[in-house]
């Protein structure tokens, strides 16, 4: 973890609620795609976690849904301002792995941590499918940028309003994806759909209401097979193999 | 040269004031990455048990305007463990006397945790939390009634020669009374005060933040209550009490020590700035000169 | 149309749940300068008593981190002035039924206040306030017992034909019991909370900031603490309650209503805000809408 | 009262510890020297209530005193910041009066009010004497611009490093400064001196600790002679005759 100041230098809508921020200065610390900083909002008691979507040696990007009023203030920030930031959080992705096909699945805002991630897979040869999903024709976002990576990028909808008609599960089956290891990140009943249902090895980024997000409240602790672990510390990534449903 | 910051609580010399509070500071190990934690005066390590607990179903964190809102529970790994693992770990980044912080559902529960920690010589304290809000059973009930607060005194007096803290909790209609009866049963000083119970309800789902419903509010928001309650309890008790609650600043720390308090913790604080102790500590000989304070020792209770 | 604002307190329908929280908006004169008065759904006059009172020396104000202290010690003209000067002129600016706030030193003092404003038309509801921390014997002392609650409840039902509410104290360990003595001995509503006993003190000049040490602490800060308290009592009372403490926007009222109240009371923000009430009413329906709630009536106490 | 947001056009400091803030915009309703304004402060609960020291149709101005939190944050702000502001608070000195040579004692930042009253008696053709009085030399401030309104202006210090040593009352005698009335702002045991050692008729502006600084919280409440009075509302400014002691 370190504790940083960095300056706001583009925040812009990517569409209706999904904002993008880039923010830049001393952005060392970041280990891995999937880490998470925690962004001390002004008037707001607690910081606010959010997955680093994107990093390099100047800065890193954060892409959020303008959801409650702490990231509606930050819709509202301009270029040169600065954030507080906790920067470098929990554990990310592995992306050290002996496979070679990987499966990205995002659910809405939940696509943020995988953009860098699947720069990084790819970077490393791998080979890479991204399922970006949604509910709806609207919300669909980062369909192109995830192309520009040179991924190969299905959408599903749940109204089927564009792209395959359903869940990422849906998405699976029908496209016949195929891939050795997984990755995935959004709302609870995706993550355990993908859990329960794909018989491939992978991992997934979690989410809860954080008191710290650096391990010393036990606000955000969940049971796993080994005992109990702190999604802001021991996660936010787990292998499915450690999860209870 | 004298060290203007240190106080006396309880026959433990501290080089200052300052401990974060149990249940804001883990066991040590997540914090002594972020600064040398041998700058606090001491450090109230998460409330223990006799079994491990994992504690309360998430969401176990909600949000007020100046503080925060937990219904943790008392996740922690047991008593055996705290003193097998934590302790060793935290021996090895902490080097002066820590305040063990013990949590029970009976009185027979403090009283063995408290029976298993006296042995360790690194527990320079032992606060026992009857006011934990989070818990069925057992917890804050125990901080609710003087009658229970004194027998569950008593009882751990029984079996450690260590100093006791009683922790209370700030949800009663006269925390004098309370605080006089541990008094009475022997207590070596209070820890004032632990959360209060809130609520939230999330209006766009429609059901409260806390899967628990209620949770412990602590933070800023906190601090005028907090202080009252120490100021009070200083007329009328004559052991240390550790001041808690909102503190967040250097002039917190003073404040409180002038209402009456020898120590003071700071709890939620910590949360939003991991660094909170250090620049509480680091703040405070600027602001002691500024009051023209010599020592702080000399300020404790001067307000009458 | 249908109002989607509306609620019927006690018997009696009002256009919206916002009403300005006693000692908070004087007896209206000053604000009818700022806004429409009829905006609002009611409004809770300055605690009154039988004889005129000055209050606590000053300073009797200070601030928290998200609230305010205040020792005024119900300072009011005494009810006969009150009745002849203050209402008359009130009329002229409002014209809904108000809600009379009577306070007293005992038991017959209350029953005198309630039996003098009974006679007044203007006045729709009377809210007992046993609450007040802010004064010697009597005050809040009243309201931190089930069996003295209860006596004045009972006391002032007998002189009085229109709706009782009774408005308590947060500074108890367990405010079910005290609302349910009000409850069966005949009260009509509760409002929950007054203010939380507080302190602070100038480390500057070294002595507390309010002259009498002392005071009652409320606005943002205590929010979470009063909305559970408002969800608690709802769980086991059955008469209407107002939710008081905190509030600051119209998502507050929101929250407050589904925790368990029927109309919601604005205290101290109003000092801060002047507009605060027409603010939030302003913003209900918007909030209302996004939410996809089509009348505040419906809902009223859906958090279980 | 008027609730207005206003822009900070400048921010000085006069001396260490007193500065001085122009603000403006819509500055309606002011109606007498002597009122105040009562300033939201980001990250405060209350309003901070200050005197209106000068003002004129595009704005007002403030002389205050960094003696804490919120006086502080003030001073740290800058030009093109907007303060909300409650203007036009309190009652005012009354300038209307039959005298014709008018004493203003001013006790360190007390002096806020006077400024714009000295102006105001000048337009009315009185004759004005103005009394500064500090502790020690280096507080003085102001001087210069009240001898800039052509007001005959001494300075008193209680150590006697610069002026007349001791009170404003020291000050009178010493200097046997005549007038028919007088209007004094400043801490408590000036203003009680003044009213007791002085035989003339006269107005005192005073201070306390404010809640809503608009008459509705009783917070700053004194007796006086006919009763009580706030002194948000019915004051700052009372009549010398009308103060108990
Ligand atoms: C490890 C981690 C990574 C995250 N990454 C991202 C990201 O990349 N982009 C993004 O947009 N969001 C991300 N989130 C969620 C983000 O933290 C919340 O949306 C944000 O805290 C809401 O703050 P707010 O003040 O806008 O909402 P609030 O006003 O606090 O709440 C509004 C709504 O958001 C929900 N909410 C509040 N806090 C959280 C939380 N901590 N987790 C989940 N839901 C919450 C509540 O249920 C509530 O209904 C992440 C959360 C975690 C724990
Ligand atoms: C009608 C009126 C007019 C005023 N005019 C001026 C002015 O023109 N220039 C100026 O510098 N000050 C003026 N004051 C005083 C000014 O309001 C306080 O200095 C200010 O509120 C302090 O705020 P703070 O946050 O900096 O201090 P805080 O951190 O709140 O307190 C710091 C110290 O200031 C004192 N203090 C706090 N509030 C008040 C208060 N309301 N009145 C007096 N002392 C207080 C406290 O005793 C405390 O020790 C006036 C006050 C009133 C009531
Ligand atoms: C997340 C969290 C966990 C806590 N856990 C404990 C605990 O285990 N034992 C205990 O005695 N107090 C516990 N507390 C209470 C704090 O020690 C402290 O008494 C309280 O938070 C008030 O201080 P604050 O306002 O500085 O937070 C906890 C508080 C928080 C916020
Ligand atoms: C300055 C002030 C004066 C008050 N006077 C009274 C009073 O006379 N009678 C009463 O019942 N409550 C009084 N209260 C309490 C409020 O009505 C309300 O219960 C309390 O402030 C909590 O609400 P809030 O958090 O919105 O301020 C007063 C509160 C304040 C701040
Ligand atoms: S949020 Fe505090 S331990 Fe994870
Ligand atoms: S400050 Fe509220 S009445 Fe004067």
């Amino acid at each position: 973890m370190r504790h940083v100041s960095l300056t706001i230098t583009a925040n812009k809508q990517v569409i209706p609620s999904i904002y993008e921020m880039r923010l830049e200065g001393d952005v060392k610390g970041i280990e891995r795609p999937g880490q998470f900083v925690n962004v001390a909002i002004n008037g707001l008691f607690l910081r606010r976690p959010f997955s680093i979507s994107d990093y390099d040696a100047e800065g890193l990007t954060l892409l959020y849904k303008t959801v409650g009023v702490g990231s509606r203030k930050m819709a509202a920030m301009g270029g040169g301002e600065k954030l507080d930031i906790l920067n470098g959080l929990g554990n990310g992705f592995s992306s050290e792995t002996e496979y070679s096909r990987m499966f990205l699945a995002g659910g809405g805002i939940g696509i943020a941590p995988l953009y860098k991630l699947a720069k990084e897979l790819k970077v490393k040869d791998k080979i890479v499918s991204v399922a970006l999903c949604f509910n709806t024709a609207n919300e669909v976002f980062y369909a192109e940028r995830f192309r520009d990576l040179g991924v190969e990028v299905y959408v599903a909808t749940v109204d089927g309003s564009i792209g395959c008609k359903g869940y990422v599960t849906n998405l699976i089956d029908e496209r016949g994806i195929e891939f050795d290891y997984f990755y995935a990140c959004g709302p609870m009943p995706m993550i355990k759909s993908i859990c329960q249902s794909v018989d491939k090895p992978g991992e997934v980024s979690l989410e809860a209401r954080m008191g710290c997000g650096f391990g010393i409240c036990m606000g955000c602790s969940i049971p796993i097979k080994s005992g109990y672990a702190r999604i802001c510390k021991e996660g936010p990534v787990f292998r499915k193999e450690d999860l209870v449903w | 040269m004298v060290n203007k910051l240190s106080v006396n609580l309880g026959g433990i010399k501290l080089d200052n004031p300052v401990i974060p509070a149990s249940g804001t500071f883990g066991f040590g190990q997540e914090m002594a990455e972020v600064y040398d934690l041998d700058i606090l005066g001491s450090i109230a390590v998460k409330g223990t048990t006799r079994e491990a607990r994992y504690g309360n179903p998430l969401p176990r964190i909600a949000e007020g305007a100046g503080g925060v809102l937990n219904s943790v529970g008392l996740q922690n790994p047991g008593v055996d463990k705290v003193i097998t693992d934590e302790l060793p770990r935290l021996r090895r980044v902490f080097h002066k006397p820590i305040v063990a912080n013990i949590s029970g559902f009976s009185i027979e529960e403090y009283a063995y945790c408290c029976e298993k920690i006296d042995k360790e010589d690194q527990i320079g304290i032992i606060e026992v939390n009857i006011s934990c809000p989070n818990v069925h059973h057992g917890g804050m009930a125990f901080g609710t009634s003087p009658e229970m607060a004194a027998r569950v005194t008593k009882a751990v007096k029984k079996v450690t020669s260590k100093p006791v803290f009683i922790k209370l909790s700030p949800n009663v209609t006269d925390i004098t009374a309370i605080a006089k009866a541990c008094e009475e049963a022997g207590a070596d000083g209070l820890t004032l005060v632990n959360t209060f119970l809130g609520m939230r309800i999330d209006i766009e789902r429609r059901q409260p933040v806390l899967a628990r419903k209620v949770g412990g509010y602590s933070g800023r928001s906190i601090f005028p209550i907090a202080l009252r309650m120490v100021y009070e309890v200083a007329q009328v008790c004559h052991i240390p009490i550790m001041g808690c609650g909102g503190v967040s600043k250097a002039e917190d720390v003073i404040e409180m020590m002038m209402a009456g308090a020898t120590a003071v913790q700071v709890g939620a604080e910590n949360l939003r700035n991991p660094y909170a102790c250090k620049e509480i500590i680091d703040n405070l000989p600027k602001v002691m000169e500024r009051l023209n304070i010599d020592t702080l020792e000399s300020i404790i209770g001067e307000i009458k």
